[in-house]
């Protein structure tokens, strides 16, 4: 009927749970890689790796657990717009910040 | 009231007459009209404090109220008039009222949480007048610090918890709409058969959405500094004042935008209305709405270039703001080409467009100025500021406002206004205004400070002028009241659609039934079908 | 029974079930990017003051229990495993799976509150505390109290987000139980799932900012 | 001669650049305002409702139409943003040489010091045809130093310096407002810049002598709150010499760069351990809440003196 109802049907069957498991595996493991990587001597790298996990780990359960995976475009684009704006505004304030004199 | 009613089903009005009735109703045009309520009272506290100050500044002489009532009296003028008045006058009364019936939808998509909006809002506003009991707030509608976290000995912690919770009226309005828009479409209304009106506020939502919670939030923490005297602006404490503007304005800026784009959507459904013709360019006209919504979130540091701000993010935020000024060009630029080769009529809601135009654009382009970066050193902080954004946010969204109270108010109330009194009105209005707020530019040149509750003698002459013309836009002002009550009793039956307009607003009785539409209606062409020159159904 | 609950909450002015399904969900989503910006601003508030202040973050990081903050982390994740299990049952229609799940995930909630409270217990008893109780001294004292204040409101705000999250799912679990859900309707289920993940996902960036700045 | 005279002065340097610019705003604004009523008046006009003007079909859009209008105002604000922002760049750059003036606001009066020692308020005599360069702090709340005349403006924040530069180029009394609320009497928090011939500044400079020259005072403070124990040049303290410090790169001990300019050495003051010099050890103590923001602009004298007596040729 329209965009957001095309792709976003009530599923016939049960989804598998597998997957669920999997991802739960692999978000306790990423966990303990964010954990350990913090004790590596990585200087300023370590914020960089800390947080690239981490988003890493939110993408996989907005994709996974949120269902985004099979959501249609138009939730996706809702799903992103806030992380959008807040990069805006992270950046651009910090902008001002790394330029002062 | 008597009303007419489509054979036989009760209109939305006359479907019950109970206190209990409204204040229970989930029909989307009770609520507006609830909005529409309280949003006028509210107006009228704030206008009064706008005539305090107007006569206050009679003289440069403090000697109608001290320095701290003076502080108080444009604090409240500005936090009502934003919050309380601008932000959701035309949204929640004519959005929250029209989407529904021009999408030809049966309600918005979820009628309780546009009541409790509406609820929200009371008691937001009930928070707003607990301040003023108390004895007011002093810091300025935009709550610096840390004057605000801690200096000020006003009551900070109860207007900004008002202004905390009206936002998230503001953040309902905002979600419900943009569902609406998405699901409760008629069938064969696409997107780009959309009225502008409807596309207007879906931008506005997406800014009411995005951006009010970062205000909540910046409040919030105003208040527990203030509390606990602990937090990341105060800089005694190793915090940062700068911070607190960057996240009040990455809100107010877009807010600025909330203020301006369902006006332009009300301009977009008149203009072509009065001039017969559909609106030029009406897929650009789409894309600039969304196109102001979204670059309107990067340009906020346009209101610190003297602050302290690094050189180089003013330099980046100067050209941003100058960017987000072309879809606005295109706006004005397409009203006017529509008007071309039209069939023109002056009816008063079409006065009241017109003069949008040209105020909006004086103080569009004033707004240029003060985005530019060596001429902003010069004119921030001054009444030239003041006079820039008077001039959109009355001149502009308050003239637009009026413009939909207009064209629409046969539909919500089912009367015509009679004529020549409106027409008289939007005069009056007009010049009004350019006599209050004309010499504010040239005060601000001249370098008068906003804010100044006693001034140099010099600049008397100037705001001797702008207080004359602040009773005649009083006038102005009073005036529609009084036709448009008289109206409601007296006034001619309007008719399913008085002005020939297109729209599936217009094909439902006045006023709608409480569904709306008897049978759900089907879109079949684009909007604005109409013919330059051909009769217009009167 | 379950028939009943779908005509009863398809309010008249959807054009059926199917409708509203979707725009509640997509309501959600539009509610879930506000909350991203409502806790944005602390995040754009911890990036700022961290960036002024980085030797104090570093020194004040050293002050959370990292063992704590990654159990915590772990629960949090595994309720949203449970959550989704939950979510999942609801959707087919298996009514006592799907209230024991979710009677799972509110007890891992609450493990995880009690967690949290036994730490800002401890940092009270620290004197970690901004503006009641803090003891730090030193000469980076106000960069440590501005990482403390951050981490007090930051964490507060979530678990005040989980207090509720916990609340909705006693009310589902409570529903789910008496059979009120079916495969044709289930919508609060879902949605009570996206809030719970949302929580989890702020968490997922709360945990390296506060438990394993200067780690190294 | 009207009231107004004073304000439309051009008494700096950049005053008649920032005119120049808000004329061409000006003339830019009444083309375009101006130009586009008149098209609506025209329009509304010819082709009002009944009138016999032909009007045949037209287009509902046009791609020129819109490339037009996209192309126009770019290029027109692009002229403009070029030409503010080189402007603002000059502003912005303080001139060789430059006569510094300390400027300390509180609620609500302006504390000007001169490095000679002479202290005034709400008063600044300076003489003409110099560059200036103040450096503002405030003690409590925000402020903001705005001249008229000179076009210029300037926000001042508690806990950090900002500065201000101008040249004055005529003589004469300009006001001088606190453009930023700051509270009761914001609108009074007004003073007079007083801009006056060489010779005449030096008479007002010999007639007003103040304490001795503010590094004078910034000696006697630093014997006075112990600074000299430690880094004075007999003390047994590890502790850096200041000799030489200001303007000059410092290696941090996290192994970072800085500059050493009175923010750097405002902060040493008072948050020692937020930027330790590489090499020592972090033992000096704060002096927050001990040394007004007078004496710390009088400390940065002193220690900018040590460098100035070394490094100038
Ligand atoms: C509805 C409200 C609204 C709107 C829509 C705008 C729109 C704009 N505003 Fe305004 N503004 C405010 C409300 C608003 N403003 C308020 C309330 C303040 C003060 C807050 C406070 O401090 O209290 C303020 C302050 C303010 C400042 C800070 C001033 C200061 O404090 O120093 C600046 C600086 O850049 C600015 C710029 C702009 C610009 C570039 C636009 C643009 O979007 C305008 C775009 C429109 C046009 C340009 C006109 C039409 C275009 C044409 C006809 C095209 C042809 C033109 C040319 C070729 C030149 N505004
Ligand atoms: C929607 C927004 C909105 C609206 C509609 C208005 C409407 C008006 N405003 Fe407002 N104004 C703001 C938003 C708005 N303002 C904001 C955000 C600020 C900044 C606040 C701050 O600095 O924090 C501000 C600040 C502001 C100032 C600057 C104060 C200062 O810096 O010291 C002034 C001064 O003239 C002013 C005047 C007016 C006037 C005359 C009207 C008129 O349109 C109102 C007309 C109505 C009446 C005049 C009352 C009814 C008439 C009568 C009862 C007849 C008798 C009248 C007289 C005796 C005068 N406003
Ligand atoms: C107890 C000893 C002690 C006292 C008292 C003291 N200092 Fe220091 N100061 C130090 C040490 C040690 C350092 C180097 C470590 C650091 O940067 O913190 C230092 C660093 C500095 C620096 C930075 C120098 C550089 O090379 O980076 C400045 C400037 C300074 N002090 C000024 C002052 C002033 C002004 C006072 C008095 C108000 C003062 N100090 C009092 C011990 C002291
Ligand atoms: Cu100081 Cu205003
Ligand atoms: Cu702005």
């Amino acid at each position: 009927m329209n965009e957001l109802q095309q792709a976003d049907a009530v599923p016939a069957k049960a989804p598998p749970t597998g997957r669920y498991w999997l991802m739960w595996l692999v978000l306790l493991a990423l966990q303990l890689v964010n954990l350990g990587s913090s004790y590596l001597p990585l200087g300023a790298f370590n914020v960089v790796v800390n947080v690239g996990i981490s988003i890493v780990k939110a993408l996989l359960v907005m994709a996974v657990f949120m269902h985004l995976s099979s959501a249609s475009p138009v939730m996706r684009l809702a799903a992103g717009v806030g992380f959008f704006f807040l990069a805006v505004l992270i950046g651009l304030s910090l902008g001002d910040y790394m330029t002062r004199p | 009231m008597t009303t007419i009613a489509a054979e036989g089903a009760p209109s939305y009005i006359s479907a019950g007459y109970t206190l209990r009735s409204w204040l229970t109703t989930r029909d989307h045009k009770r609520i507006a009209l609830l909005y529409g309520v309280s949003i006028l009272f509210f107006f009228l506290v704030a206008a009064a404090a706008a005539a305090m100050i107007r006569l206050e500044l009679l003289t440069p002489a403090g000697d109608l109220v001290d320095d701290d009532t003076y502080n108080k009296l444009f604090t409240v003028h500005g936090v009502v008039m934003v919050w309380f008045f601008l932000i959701p006058s035309i949204p929640s009364t004519f959005g929250n009222f029209l989407i529904p019936l021009m999408i030809g939808a049966k309600d918005v998509a979820f009628p309780r949480l546009n009541l409790a909006s509406w609820y929200i809002y009371t008691l937001g506003g009930l928070f707003v007048v607990v301040t003023l009991i108390a004895g007011g707030v002093d810091t300025g509608w935009t709550f610096y610090t840390p004057y605000t976290t801690m200096f000020s000995n006003s009551h900070v912690i109860l207007a900004v918890t008002g202004v905390f919770i009206v936002g998230f009226s503001s953040i309902f309005t905002g979600l419900n709409f943009i569902v609406t828009v998405h699901q409760m479409r008629a069938p064969g209304m696409t997107w780009f058969r959309l009225p502008l009106f409807v596309w207007a506020h879906y931008a506005t939502s997406l800014v009411m959405v995005l951006a009010t919670p970062v205000l909540a939030m910046t409040l919030a923490l105003i208040a527990i500094e203030r509390l606990l005297g602990v937090g990341i602006f105060d800089p005694a404490l190793g915090g940062d004042p700068l911070l607190f503007q960057h996240l009040f304005w990455f809100y107010s800026h877009p807010a600025v935008y909330i203020m301006i784009l369902p006006a332009m959507g009300v301009v977009s459904e008149v203009i072509t209305c009065f001039s017969r013709k559909p609106v030029f360019g009406y897929q650009f006209m789409v894309y600039s709405l969304l196109a102001i919504a979204a670059v309107g979130f990067m340009v906020w540091g346009h209101h610190m270039f003297v602050s302290g701000q690094s050189m180089y993010a003013g330099m980046v935020f100067s050209l941003l703001s100058f960017l987000v000024a072309i879809p606005s060009a295109i706006k004005v630029f397409n009203w006017t080409a529509t008007l071309y080769k039209g069939s023109v009529r002056f009816d008063a809601p079409m006065l009241y467009a017109l003069g949008f135009i040209g105020l909006f654009m004086m103080g569009g382009i004033t707004g240029i100025w003060l985005a530019a970066l060596a001429a902003d050193v010069h004119l921030t902080d001054t009444y030239f500021v003041v006079a820039h954004f008077h001039y959109i946010m009355v001149g502009g969204a308050v003239m637009a406002f009026f413009s939909a109270l207009h064209f629409w108010w046969p539909k919500v109330t089912g009367r015509l206004y009679p004529d020549g009194w409106a027409r008289a009105g939007a005069i009056v209005m007009f010049v009004g205004f350019n006599l209050t707020f004309f010499p504010q530019y040239i005060a601000g040149y001249l370098g008068m400070p906003r804010r100044y509750h006693v001034y140099p003698p010099e600049f008397q002459v100037l705001n001797v002028l702008s207080s004359g013309g602040a009773v005649v836009l009083g006038v102005g002002y009073l005036l529609p009241l009084l036709y448009l009550w008289w109206s409601l009793r007296r006034g001619r039956l309007a008719g399913a659609n008085p002005w020939g307009a297109t729209g599936l607003e217009w094909q439902t009785p006045s006023p709608p039934p409480t569904y709306n539409f008897a049978s759900a209606p089907r879109v079949e062409g684009p909007p604005y079908a109409y013919q330059a020159g051909g009769t217009d159904g009167r | 029974m379950a028939a009943e609950g779908t005509s009863a909450m398809a309010a008249s002015h959807f054009a059926d079930a199917e409708q509203r399904e979707t725009a509640a969900t997509f309501g959600m989503w539009i509610f879930l990017a506000t909350e991203v910006l409502f806790f944005g601003v602390l995040f754009a508030g911890y990036t700022v003051s961290r960036v002024q202040h980085a030797e104090a973050f570093i020194l004040a990081g050293r002050h959370t229990d990292v063992l704590l903050g990654s159990i915590n982390t772990a629960v949090l994740l595994t309720s949203s495993l449970t959550m989704a299990l939950a979510v999942r049952a609801g959707s087919v229609g298996w009514r006592r799976s799907c209230a024991a799940w979710l009677v799972l995930t509110a007890v891992l909630g609450v493990a995880f509150l009690a967690i949290k409270g036994y730490e800002w217990h401890e940092d009270w008893l620290q004197g970690l505390v901004p503006g009641l109780r803090f003891a730090y001294s030193g000469p980076d004292a106000p960069g440590v109290e501005l990482f403390f204040f951050l981490y007090f409101v930051m964490t507060g705000l979530h678990a005040l987000h989980l207090t509720i999250g916990i609340l909705v799912i006693a009310v589902m679990a409570l529903l789910a139980a008496r059979g009120r859900f079916s495969a044709a309707y289930h919508t609060p289920i879902v949605l009570t799932g996206l809030y719970w993940h949302f929580i989890d996902v702020v968490w997922i960036f709360l945990y390296p900012l506060f438990y394993l700045v200067s780690r190294s | 001669m009207s009231h107004f005279e004073r304000f439309i002065a051009e008494a700096s340097s950049a005053a008649g650049q920032t005119d120049a610019l808000l004329l061409a705003l000006t003339v830019v604004s009444v083309l375009v305002v101006g130009g586009i009523s008149l098209t609506i008046a025209v329009f509304a006009v010819r082709w009002h409702a009944g009138s016999k003007a032909p009007r045949g079909p037209v287009p509902d859009r046009s791609r020129v139409a819109e490339g037009l209008w996209i192309g126009i105002p770019l290029l027109v604000f692009l002229g403009i943003f070029i030409w503010a922002a080189v402007l603002f760049h000059q502003l912005r750059t303080p001139p060789p040489g430059a006569l510094a003036i300390d400027v300390v606001a509180k609620q609500w009066m302006w504390k000007i010091q001169h490095p000679d020692g002479q202290r005034e308020i709400n008063e600044l005599h300076i003489p003409v045809n110099r560059p200036i360069e103040l450096v503002m702090t405030s003690q409590d709340v925000i402020h903001s130093f705005f001249v008229p005349a000179f076009r210029i403006k300037q926000d001042v924040l508690p806990g950090r310096y900002t500065t201000l530069s101008f040249t004055p180029i005529r003589t004469g009394r300009y006001q001088l407002f606190c453009a930023e609320f700051c509270g009761t009497n914001h609108s009074e928090m007004r003073g007079t810049v007083i801009v006056m011939s060489p010779s005449a500044f030096s008479d007002w400079l010999a007639a007003n002598p103040g304490e001795g020259s503010l590094a004078d005072q910034g000696a006697a403070l630093f014997r006075e709150y112990g600074c000299s124990g430690c880094h004075g040049a007999s003390s047994t303290v590890h502790a850096p010499k200041l000799n030489g410090l200001y303007g000059h790169p410092v290696m941090l001990a996290n192994g970072t760069q800085v500059t050493a300019d009175a923010r750097y050495i405002r902060d040493s003051i008072l948050l020692p351990a937020s930027q330790v010099a590489a090499g020592y050890t972090p033992i000096m103590p704060s002096f927050k809440g001990q040394v007004s923001e007078e004496d710390i602009l009088k400390l940065v004298a002193y220690i900018r003196s040590l460098s100035v007596a070394e490094n100038q040729p």
